[in-house]
């Protein structure tokens, strides 16, 4: 098993094939970042919002 | 099918069974507490009027009370056994009218009424007509509904209470719309209803002539209410 | 199967058939009564159809090649747009409600819903199929199989498209929803029932797609009933 | 006792609290993973004969079918227990599966669409397993909107999962009439490659890339769950008190990626 | 033009433009609220151009022939299905009867109706159909002239819908009724979008096709807005 | 536009010129004669109460004056002048509000006012808020409509009555759904509109206590009715 590219540059090329590769790989590790990071920002959304209502409650305590 | 003593409603049953109970009962509504904990026994010949101001959950009540909608907790027992269990002899016991009238604009009053009672056991075409009169759409028999105002469109779903053998009604707000003298009438049919050993449910913002009225009042079971009282007061007896 | 007797009717016995013929009967009349509704899918068809040789090309080859495809995917499109109505003015009318909480089971409630729409959308869009190959230049093999394919797909439609209908019963609007949900699930229909056409036009023998579409027909009317009334008890307490 | 474990799934708050401890385990064998497998597919396999470099496009695209597929009966089946047994978590579990499933479809598509221009010459091609990837698509689609078009969000847990429960009937028929119908029409000019031509050495990346897409599907499924869970129990007190002792820190400091707060 | 100002009102006054703004706001906060029912139309383009291959043909050459008729044809027929809710839910509500009684010119309403119906309809379907295109495998040439024309088309035929809306609004199912009234009307629309479409593939001049459609447009922005008030106010009265 | 010399509800119109009257109005709806000549006069101050059982006519009547619906016979005149000539600044000055809410179940109470309070004359946000807050609605101005009970949707098209500046107001059956104490706060409203000098025609099968109030009973304009009798009675003086 070895690196199957004579240079950084031809592997960025991949033989004219560089776009299509990188743009799929591209696009599909977008996606799975945005599957992460959707859910920790609503959670992240979520505390703050609560949080902020209960010091509302706190506040005026009726 | 399973074991139901008691299905004709010359054979009423004894006092010390009522026909429906609920037993601690709760409502939530997106997750706002809309009554807790509401105990009521209905027996033959009780005419119940639920009160409260908009919002207080009256209509939540009677639709979970049908089985239109079945998030609530609590029991509901029916001659004694859960609703789930005795669920074909309920249904087949059972009349509720809800805010909306369930009449086809399309058809006319007769047609209408047919389809209810070959739902309900067939009833004749005479018996229609009779309780077509009943509420006061005489000659508006083939007339179709949407030419009908609203008091008449109303009555129409009322004239289904003259036709079922159902014992307990379950009714929203049935005197909207309808005038002064079909409101009178309305309530010599509740009287005969209870009479005969029927259970009445009912909601109005007005009140009602009946003597042997009950009221439940919603607010007696909010959430907020001193914990002492719901238990203290059995459903139904008390009167505001 | 115990024959039950209504508690205190007089006569009368409700049978679990009662609501069945009740509600076929109300539903024709219905249908009838509104008259110029019931044809509308026919001329929605028929429109749509004619604005495929003012889009595309008037030219009879072209026409002949995509007839049986469209006529298929045009008929799909029809069945779909009507079953929007399916279950929404009971709903609306609070007719529904009533359904639900009657004691007879709602499976043959659905099932003569059903029935009627059909009666009254696939079986008129089937006999009027020819006169629109005619205007598509269809070939003449196509005639016989696109009759028989458009009976058998247009009942699955409609049995299928129930479920849709009833999932978006107390959704505004939910037309086009609708359509989303359903049309996936229209795939084999459309593709057994469009390539039976196809074939018979060139000259292939097409028992096996018209089996297929018969077996589809046969699961739909067991299954589509029960998700359907599922379906009214969940979506309707919205 | 394994009833009980099943019963503790319907508590979300069990569940919550149990998959804490899971997730920096996960969200690291994950990334590994999706490195390994990446660099290893991209760098080290040899070229493909035929094709040549854009066959690499391969270590995302068929994991991303696969989990797709997958997807669509994970959802399915926790519809159909939320359905039966009438728990919570479930329908939570549910919900946050169509997002994820609609997107692995969608990525699967855009790079299958993505190698079609060089080896076929052409972005879209009407090919068998094309066309029912695109129509799974529209199946997520239609679920994640009825779910959505609901006011009463149990109603539209209801619904959904009766609708995916149909789909479930219907995706073996779907597959097989599509097959059916492409064998029938095929043009002449486009095929895949025979089956197993694969070479070993090309293989095992894919195997890895596979293995990562499971766990990444995991990784999400759990994140999307939490986060629904906490919106859904947010009267509760467990999430009141679980706020109350977030507030502070979630303002202050930016909370590690799936790391170990909370 | 005499500014007007309400007897009596405190500081504010209700110019012509005050219902127009006030309903394009209110109209388009709905279209946010409602967003599942916002995408449908463009989903419903989607998948029905997904079943054209489906029952037609996979094959590329048979495709591309056809690709500019039916994506036309498709986004017309989207077009007309979502108009069926443009008044709809406010004669449902009781909201059309307080337009109508409303002091301020009908006209206005109207158009700020239309013009958020375009704006949640029509235009993103001209965003979306190169999409299409690519999946019908529309030739290179085609994708420019389709969005123009798209794009002067469905104003136009959200205009014309809008009489036909009014039209049917007060009955139920209207739907398809309305989908009679207006076709014919969106023939003339139909013809020269597809065919400049059809012309730019070959590689002909299609200036005189666009103007062509521009003019329908001026003249459906004024023509229309008042055709379709002077309906609401016959047909409402049920 | 038109000479209109009054606008301003300050200045009262001296009761010789009622604000609106009818002259020999009749409607019929598909051959059948609904009410025939009547006549009636309101004055500034005048809350009138249309009476009638079911399918008498009185919703006809009130979209007839409203201007939905324009097949009857007969004149209408506002501040003397014929509706048809002075159309704009009637419709300034009406307020209907029918059996339809004319709400958007999609929308909040607040931005379904706000939309009514810019076309009827821009109103800043607190008054809306006032308004939800005098029927009840305070703490639910943001909530969706659809999770509204029928009352508190109802109470959202009633907090228009406390927005706009119109008035005439022509109200059909506002009591529906209301509960006592909304319909006893309502009632007061009536009296305060009626002392600014406005107008009330108001449809309801229930007694209203407003001492003002007078009757117009569509009974005595039905066909059927003794010739003499509409003409002798003037129109919203009679007492039922
Ligand atoms: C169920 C979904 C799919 C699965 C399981 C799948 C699986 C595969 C597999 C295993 C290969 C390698 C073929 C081989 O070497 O034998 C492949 C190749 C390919 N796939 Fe997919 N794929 C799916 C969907 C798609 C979609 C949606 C597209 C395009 C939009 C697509 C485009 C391609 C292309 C262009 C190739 C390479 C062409 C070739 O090898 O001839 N695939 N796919
Ligand atoms: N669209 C219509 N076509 C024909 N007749 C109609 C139509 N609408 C109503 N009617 C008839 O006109 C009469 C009066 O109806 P209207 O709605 O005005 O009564 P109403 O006094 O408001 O009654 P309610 O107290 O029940 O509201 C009724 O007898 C009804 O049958
Ligand atoms: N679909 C819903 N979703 C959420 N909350 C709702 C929904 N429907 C009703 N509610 C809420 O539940 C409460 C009770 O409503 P319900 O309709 O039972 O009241 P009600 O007592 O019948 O009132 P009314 O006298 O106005 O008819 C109301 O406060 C309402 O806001
Ligand atoms: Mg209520
Ligand atoms: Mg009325």
């Amino acid at each position: 098993m070895n690196f199957q590219f004579d240079s950084f540059a031809s592997f960025i090329a991949m033989n004219g094939h560089g776009p299509f590769v990188w743009a799929a790989y591209g696009i599909t590790f977008a996606v799975l970042a945005y599957l992460l990071a959707s859910p920790l920002l609503q959670r992240r959304r979520f505390v703050r919002e609560q949080a902020r209502q209960q010091r509302i409650a706190n506040r005026n305590p009726d | 099918m399973t074991e139901s003593p008691l299905t004709l409603p010359e054979a009423f049953s004894p006092p010390s069974t009522p026909l429906l109970e609920l037993r601690q009962v709760s409502c939530e509504r997106d997750e706002r507490q809309l009554f807790t904990r509401l105990n009521l026994s209905a027996y033959p010949g009780d005419v119940i009027q639920i009160v409260g101001p908009n919002g207080s959950g009256k209509t939540t009540l009677l639709r979970a009370l049908a089985g239109i909608n079945k998030d609530y907790t609590g029991e509901v027992l029916w001659q004694g056994h859960p609703v789930s269990s005795v669920a074909w002899e309920y249904a087949h016991d059972l009349l509720y009218l809800g805010h909306l009238p369930g009449i086809k604009k399309a058809l006319s009053p007769l047609e209408n009424l047919r389809w209810y009672a070959a739902v309900s056991g067939a009833e004749s075409r005479s018996t229609i007509y009779a309780a077509l009169e009943q509420v006061g759409l005489y000659g508006y028999e083939e007339t179709p509904c949407y030419q009908l105002s609203a008091g008449q469109l109303r009555r129409v779903a009322l004239a289904r209470l003259y036709l079922g053998r159902a014992r307990l009604w379950i009714l929203d707000e049935p005197f909207t719309a309808i005038d002064k003298r079909g409101a009178a009438e309305l309530e010599t049919l509740f009287a005969r209803h209870a009479e005969q050993g029927g259970v009445i449910l009912l909601t109005s913002h007005q009140d009602l002539a009946l003597a042997s009225l009950k009221h439940l009042n919603l607010l007696d079971y909010q959430p907020g209410c001193p914990e002492g009282r719901p238990q203290d007061r059995e459903g139904g007896q008390g009167d505001d | 199967m115990t024959e039950v007797t209504v508690p205190g009717s007089a006569g009368g016995s409700a049978t679990t058939f009662s609501m069945f013929w009740a509600t076929l009967r109300r539903d024709l009349l219905l249908a009838i009564r509104n008259r110029a509704e019931m044809v509308n899918p026919l001329v929605f068809f028929l429109i749509a159809i004619t604005m495929i040789p003012l889009g595309v090309s008037p030219e009879t080859k072209t026409l002949a090649a995509i007839a049986p495809g469209l006529i298929w995917v045009m008929a799909l499109l029809a069945t779909l747009l009507s079953l929007d109505g399916l279950f929404r003015s009971d709903f609306e009318d609070g007719s529904l409600e009533q359904m639900l909480i009657s004691p007879q089971p709602l499976y043959f409630t659905v099932l003569a819903k059903v029935m009627v729409h059909w009666l009254v959308t696939g079986l008129p869009l089937t006999l009027m199929s020819p006169l629109l190959g005619v205007m598509l230049a269809l070939p003449s093999g196509g005639y016989g199989p696109l009759c028989i394919t458009l009976l058998l797909g247009t009942a699955s439609m409609s049995l299928i498209g129930a479920v849709g209908a009833a999932l978006t019963v107390a959704l505004r609007k939910g037309g086009l929803l609708l359509s989303l949900i359903v049309m996936p699930l229209y795939v084999p229909v459309l593709i057994f029932g469009a390539s039976a056409v196809h074939n018979a036009v060139l000259g292939s023998v097409i028992n096996s797609q018209i089996a297929v579409l018969g077996a589809f027909l046969a699961l739909a009317i067991v299954l589509a009933p029960l998700a359907a009334a599922g379906a009214l008890r969940v979506s309707s307490d919205g | 006792m394994a009833w009980q474990w099943f019963h503790r799934l319907g508590s979300p708050r069990w569940f919550y609290e149990k998959t804490q401890a899971w997730l920096p385990w996960l969200t690291a064998i994950t990334l590994v993973l999706l490195v390994v497998g990446s660099i290893w597919g991209l760098a080290f396999a040899p070229a493909d004969a035929k094709q040549g470099n854009s066959y690499r496009i391969i270590y995302i695209h068929v994991p991303a079918a696969f989990l797709a597929l997958a997807g669509y009966y994970i959802m399915a089946i926790s519809g159909a227990i939320g359905l039966i047994w009438k728990m919570k978590l479930p329908y939570m579990v549910m919900k946050s599966a169509a997002p994820i499933g609609a997107a692995l479809t969608f990525v699967s598509l855009v790079t299958g669409s993505i190698w079609g221009k060089p080896t076929w010459g052409t972005w879209w091609e009407w090919d068998a397993r094309i066309t029912s990837m695109l129509i799974l698509f529209f199946l997520y689609l239609g679920i994640m909107a009825l779910q959505q078009a609901f006011h009463s969000r149990d109603t539209g847990d209801k619904a959904s999962a009766i609708l995916a429960l149909v789909g479930t009937v219907n995706i073996p028929i779907i597959y097989k009439s599509v097959d059916w119908w492409y064998t029938l029409h095929q043009p002449a000019t486009i095929k895949f490659v025979g089956e197993s031509s694969i070479h070993p050495s090309m293989l095992y990346p894919l195997l890895i890339m596979v293995i990562a897409f499971y766990c990444f599907y995991a990784l999400a499924l759990l994140l999307y769950t939490r986060a629904e869970i906490l919106r859904r129990e947010s009267r509760t007190q467990w999430v009141n008190e679980l706020v109350a002792r977030q507030a502070g820190s979630v303002n202050h400091d930016i909370p590690v990626k799936g790391g170990s707060a909370v």
